[in-house]
């Protein structure tokens, strides 16, 4: 761990090169934390399946381009077909958990995550995929820094997104009544909204947001049926850090996660940068608590 | 219910658990873990069925509980019933003390904000042991050979699995018609309500805790020990297979009832048994679309929709 | 719930009563795998499986075994473990004890291996495996397990040697290390770490990989700064396509490159000119020059096996289909079926086969087997080392990124 | 002899919104206080202050002479100051007995004290006050199945089971039925005067607070606007326009 350190110390490049790198993952995270928060937000669901949409939106692009297709096209094809996806499961299992006791869509969308990863495994099989963009990097600073190009697009299109959804949500009749929705559906089914309909939307969004992230994820990293997990949490952490009704929140938070635990990975050694990731998440969500409740405690 | 089948029940289990592994010598390791299912589930529901904290972190426990064991018995030089004894000693101690202070910090913790919390909890503990070379990084550990007959390790585990899970039933059974019960039904109906009836909810919740801790590290030494080798991930803390299943088994049976964890266990245990046999390959599928139509459609479980039954039949 | 209870029993009677009275059918010798189907491992699972299935077919084919003079056909009952070990070491003991198996064909990984050797050991079943290579099992005495295939500790010792050869001053290598965190990598590690320190090779970078790993640029990122001479890596697949495609990606440049599973990642076929002077550590390969009577030559194998499947042969299908054969060949020379008969005949095996030779040491692994070292050349796989069984010379030093293509 | 409950120039903010400001009242030992005001004047927020729930920004708050403002609510309760909630607050999925077995004073020991199983003489109690309020025909029910008004006798006997020094009751007779409420009036007097229970009581209902309470304080945004007697307060011209919203 110290040499890790003094390693950071000798080289400063290396340590722009892993925080540059751990910002560009980060824009993945973000992704798939919009699409958490738009799904938690409105649907009041957590949504551990997340993860799961994810890896199904890379194998998307991983398929698409096995026929030929080029890899870049695949990312709008993985989001459009991930958005039929969402619409099916949420007509398929997650109206019937809508209006329950939160626990309840966390197993159940736990349920559909080891459904999805199995049904990936027996279809896919449980190599590691990866899509080669053949897009080439750029490097500076004597070769010591390093970013794919691939990774650049996913960040910029990361951010992309999140301004696209920034708009929608503001200026697109549906987006309009799906911000409605979030804030009291009652009063919005009221208005004539078909809160139904928002809500299949909103999740349909969520899973391409998803798909978009995953087709991004096999051009610039590697997919397997089993990742999915991970993805989940750091878009919940994402989401607790940034709140429900904050696509900036949701960029920062996502960028500094990525740089956080690339670093953390770096230090520490890999084999504890999930550890890291996962006791970060504890230890937030302490604090979270402990902050809430310090306004009364002094005494006791 | 009514008592008489209560007894009915009790003694029927009771008679499984003695003459089971004797009658039916081939399903013993069978029955052992039919025994480890049910303190899973009958442990869980103390905090997701009574008090209301979903936890997936429970398996947290189980995992020092086994690795406690482990190490015990591989650096202390003991005979094996020896080191056996002391590693549930120190395996028991461990995980209560780490209930005590994960307890502190987590409990205070609401909501799914906790359930998602000990999930992490759960992954964190399982990559920290897969990481950690003293326990044996990600090779994890191998236990030392059951020094006994041939047949006989099988029916040791089989009896101290179920003597435990006894034990573990008995004494919810009576916590739970003391006014501790009670207190842990009120923190589940209202929390802000119980502070406010002065009910001192944080150590009420941490010895909820403790005691989930004690027996999943109980079960969990001596579960290493008749497994015989420990993976970090997927045997100590198995967090998406161990660590679901509780709460699965308890949810089916139905949480907050005094048998529903357990007929939860036996039919989970029973179920998974013949995805195993017959669904080569497509057994974790099956389970998937379990939880999702256990969790969708039967949140109640099979007790709760025993007693909607009956209030129905009554009703007409 | 008076109408449950004896439901429950029912239904219990039935499933367990059902698998457990299952009569063994006179002619056939029945062996029990548990594989990895699903799980982290079931890509490579399923290739043990098929590899198995492949040599059962073969040998039926041919009119079985012949065992004191009485024919029998070879039949294997399958469960799934998840790539857990805690289901492995429990469906071991279903086949054993409720399947009445007396014969165990192996699982697949070392960790799966660990779990299950002891049981199999208390019930004094002997079992014959091709997939768990860590050193670690051949070292506990086990009496009833023996494995066909070159344990770990051997995976990447020839690129050790090779680098040694190659360079002048041996002492003088600069090494990065990345092993997945799970029992078969690290005992890889272990492997190289004593082949090493007799070199007087220095070791600068010493990373565990998780096994949830899907970036691996830190560990690069310190490759690049250190520049060490020898870069060996070993995380099943997912290691193998993770530090290829990301070497291309940042530009690391590394003299030599060593990976195992490579051939079963496929990084040839997926990352083209991104694999090229990779050196993959191999139990096996088509174009080596073993042959037997069942199969004929390693190449013959290969082509039944692409024809029957569709698929490339991995080693690890050819192993498991080894597997197979010594059991049968052992089942002919102990002349019965009882078990402690066939692990002495076992202990005694001294054949050839498609995928090599085999014989057992007393620890029960195969001694007469080396691992090969291919090189991706040109989109192919090449087999380098060692010398004996080389098709071309290896390609070293790998140019930098700047200079390539 | 000092006041039982003394909240001196308390001052409560929510971001910008002053909530509380400057407010101080008394509580008598034995008496029967009344507090009420507009929609929004802070009521309940203050009863927040007192138990509490809410952090106090400036200010003070004492109990029988004691700084509680730091306190949690449970330590506030177990000293003997209890409230009721506005939006009824019960165990829903426990019996009403079950719910007054756990409100009851030994309730609040520590662990080992909690590991018996409830005495007859607290169930005798129990039973006694669930019928006290009424509810002794529905003391087996899940308390989530009575009606809205039986809860809110549910909880104020729970209250009254843990035999509190001072007892905060928001809104007594919201919900109830108009034909029960001169009973409910009767059941918090004969609290006061049988079982010396101070109260402290916000009420909408002008009648009902007027035959009440001893004493009555009036808040409007967020400061106290008059105090007196009900007929001086019924009488103060500020309170009649506080409530018609000329003020």
């Amino acid at each position: 761990m110290l040499d890790n350190l003094s390693l950071l110390v000798e080289f400063p490049a290396i340590t722009l090169d892993v925080v540059l790198n751990g910002l560009l993952i980060g824009a993945i995270f973000a992704l798939a934390a919009y699409g958490m928060a738009l799904v938690w937000g409105v649907l009041n669901i957590v949504n551990v399946v997340q993860g799961e949409l994810v890896v199904l939106g890379g194998y998307i692009t991983f398929v698409a381009v096995q026929y030929g297709l080029h890899p870049l096209l695949g990312l709008p094809l993985s989001a459009a077909i991930m958005y039929g996806v969402g619409w099916l499961i949420y007509r398929g299992v997650i109206f019937r958990v809508v209006d329950r006791d939160i626990f309840i869509s966390i197993l159940a969308t736990f349920g559909l995550s080891i459904l999805i990863q199995q049904l990936a495994n027996l279809v896919f099989g449980a190599e590691v995929r990866s899509v080669d963009a053949a897009l080439g990097s750029v490097h500076f600073l004597d070769g010591m820094v390093t970013l794919a190009n691939v990774k650049l697009l996913a960040f910029l299109l990361a951010i992309g997104a999140g301004a696209a959804l920034w708009l929608f949500l503001r200026k697109a009749r549906l987006g309009q009544a799906i911000r409605a929705t979030a804030q009291n559906p009652r009063a919005a089914r009221i208005l004539g909204i078909d809160t139904d309909r928002v809500f299949a939307a909103t999740y349909g969004l969520n899973a391409a947001l998803c798909g978009a992230a995953g087709s991004l994820a096999v051009m610039a990293w590697t997919i397997h049926p089993y990742m999915g997990l991970p993805y989940t949490i750091r878009s919940f952490m994402v989401v607790v850090v940034a709140g429900v009704g904050n696509v900036g929140g949701v960029v920062a938070a996502g960028l500094g996660l990525g740089a956080l635990e690339n670093v953390a990975g770096f230090v520490l050694g890999v084999e504890f940068q999930i550890a890291f990731v996962f006791a970060l998440m504890v230890l937030i969500l302490v604090w979270r608590n402990l902050r809430a409740a310090r306004q009364r405690s002094h005494l006791e | 219910m009514s008592r008489l089948s209560d007894w009915h029940i009790a003694a029927l289990l009771a008679l499984t658990g003695i003459a089971g592994p004797l009658l039916l010598p081939a399903l013993v390791t069978q029955f052992a873990f039919l025994w480890l299912m049910i303190v899973f589930a009958v442990t869980w529901d103390i905090l997701g069925g009574r008090m209301g904290y979903n936890s997936f972190g429970n398996i947290v426990f189980f995992g020092i509980g086994c690795y406690a064991a482990a190490v015990i018995q591989r650096d202390m030089g003991l005979p094996y019933f020896e080191g056996l004894a002391l590693g549930l000693v120190v395996g028991t101690g461990l995980a209560v003390l780490a209930a005590a202070l994960l307890g502190s910090a987590l409990l205070g913790i609401r909501g799914h904000y906790f359930a998602i919390a000990t999930l992490g909890l759960t992954v964190a503990s399982g990559e920290i042991a897969a990481g950690w070379n003293y326990v044996g990084a990600g090779s994890g550990m191998a236990l030392p050979l059951y020094p006994g007959a041939l047949g006989e390790r099988e029916l040791f585990f089989s009896y101290s699995l179920f003597a435990v899970a006894a034990c573990c039933f008995l004494l919810c059974r009576w916590l739970y018609s003391t006014r501790f019960g009670l207190a842990l039904n009120a923190i589940r109906d209202d929390h802000d309500k119980a502070d406010a009836m002065g009910l001192r909810t944080t150590p009420i919740k941490i010895f909820a805790w403790c005691i989930a801790a004690f027996f999943l590290a109980l079960s969990g030494g001596l579960a290493a020990n008749m497994i015989g080798f420990i993976d970090p991930r997927d045997v100590a803390f198995a967090g998406a297979t161990f660590g679901v299943w509780m709460v699965l088994m308890a949810i089916l049976g139905g949480k907050g009832t005094l048998w529903g964890p357990v007929l939860g266990a036996v039919v989970f245990h029973i179920t998974q048994e013949i995805f195993w046999t017959w669904l080569l390959g497509w057994q974790r599928v099956a389970l998937g679309a379990l939880i999702v139509i256990i969790v969708v459609f039967f949140p109640q479980g099979i007790m709760g929709w025993w007693a909607e039954r009956r209030a129905r039949r009554e009703a007409a | 719930m008076k109408k449950l209870v004896p439901g429950l029993i029912l239904a219990a009677a039935l499933i367990f009563g059902g698998a457990g009275a299952r009569a063994e059918e006179p002619g056939v010798i029945k062996l029990g795998a548990a594989v990895s189907l699903t799980g982290k491992y079931s890509s490579n699972g399923n290739f043990t499986r098929k590899g198995y299935d492949l040599a059962v077919k073969r040998i039926n084919e041919e009119g079985g075994v012949n065992v004191g003079g009485k024919p029998y056909l070879l039949d294997i009952t399958y469960y799934d473990d998840e790539s857990t070990p805690a289901r492995g070491a429990q469906l071991v003991e279903r086949l054993i004890q409720q399947d009445g198996v007396k014969f165990l064909l192996g699982p697949y990984s070392s960790g799966l291996t660990e779990a299950i050797a002891p049981v199999t050991e208390k019930y004094g079943i002997p079992m014959v495996e091709a997939n768990g290579a860590a050193i670690s099992l051949f070292q506990k005495n086990y009496r009833y397990l023996f494995a066909v295939l070159s344990t770990t500790d051997e995976y990447l010792r020839p690129a050790v040697d090779l680098a040694a050869a190659l360079n002048e001053d041996p002492s003088k290598l600069r090494v990065a290390m990345a092993f997945e965190n799970d029992p078969f990598s690290q005992d890889v590690r272990a492997g190289v770490m004593a082949d090493m320190e007799r070199h007087g090779m220095k070791v600068v970078v010493d990373d565990k990989l998780p096994p949830e790993l899907n970036d691996m640029s830190a560990t690069l990122t310190k490759v690049k700064a250190l520049r060490p001479d020898l870069l060996l890596v070993s995380g099943h697949d997912k290691g193998a396509s993770l530090v290829i495609r990301q070497l291309a990606d940042q530009r690391v440049n590394v003299p030599m490159l060593a990976l195992t599973h490579c051939d079963s990642a496929r990084i040839a076929e997926t990352f083209g000119a991104a694999a090229e002077y990779a050196l993959c550590a191999a139990q096996w390969a088509s174009t080596l020059k073993y042959s037997d009577p069942l199969f004929g030559s390693a190449a013959d194998y290969a082509a039944l096996y692409e024809q029957t499947y569709g698929e490339v042969a991995p080693y690890q299908a050819a192993e498991s289909s080894a597997a197979v054969q010594v059991f049968a060949d052992a089942f002919e020379r102990a002349g019965t079926l009882e078990p402690d008969a066939v692990r002495d005949a076992l202990t005694q095996t001294d054949i050839m086969t498609f995928y090599g030779p085999v014989k057992f040491d007393e620890t029960g692994k195969n001694i007469k087997k080396p691992m090969v070292l291919f090189q991706v050349q040109d989109g192919k796989y090449v087999v380098v080392y060692p010398q004996a069984f080389a098709e071309g010379e290896i390609r070293w030093p790998t140019p930098a990124w700047s200079e390539r293509r | 002899m000092s006041a039982l409950l003394e909240v001196r120039n308390v001052t409560k903010r929510f971001g910008g919104v002053v909530a509380n400001a400057n407010i101080s009242l008394g509580v008598e030992r034995g008496e029967i206080a009344g507090l009420i005001g507009p929609n929004g004047s802070g009521k309940s927020t203050l009863f927040g202050c007192i138990a509490g729930a809410h952090a106090v920004d400036e200010g003070d708050i004492l109990f029988e002479g004691a700084p509680i403002k730091h306190l949690r609510t449970a330590t506030i309760a177990r000293l003997g100051l209890i409230r009721t909630y506005q939006q009824t607050r019960i165990y829903g999925a426990m019996s009403c007995m079950e719910n007054m077995a756990i409100s009851a004073r030994e309730a609040q020991g520590g662990l080992l004290s909690l590991l018996r199983p409830v005495p007859p003489a607290t169930s005798r109690r129990a039973a006694d006050l669930l019928a006290f309020v009424g509810l002794h025909e529905k003391r087996e029910e899940k308390a989530a199945r009575l009606s809205f008004g039986q809860q809110k006798l549910l909880e104020f006997a729970m209250a009254l089971m843990n035999e509190p020094k001072l007892l905060l009751l928001d809104e007594p007779t919201a919900g109830i039925n108009p034909t029960l409420i001169n009973g409910l009036i009767d059941r918090l007097r004969r609290a006061n005067s049988e079982l010396g229970v101070t109260l402290l009581v916000i009420e909408h209902n002008m009648r009902v607070i007027m035959n009440l309470a001893h004493r009555i304080t009036c808040l409007a945004h967020g400061q106290v606007l008059a105090e007196g007697t009900p007929d001086e307060v019924r009488d103060d011209a500020r309170v009649l326009d506080a409530y018609l919203g000329v003020a």
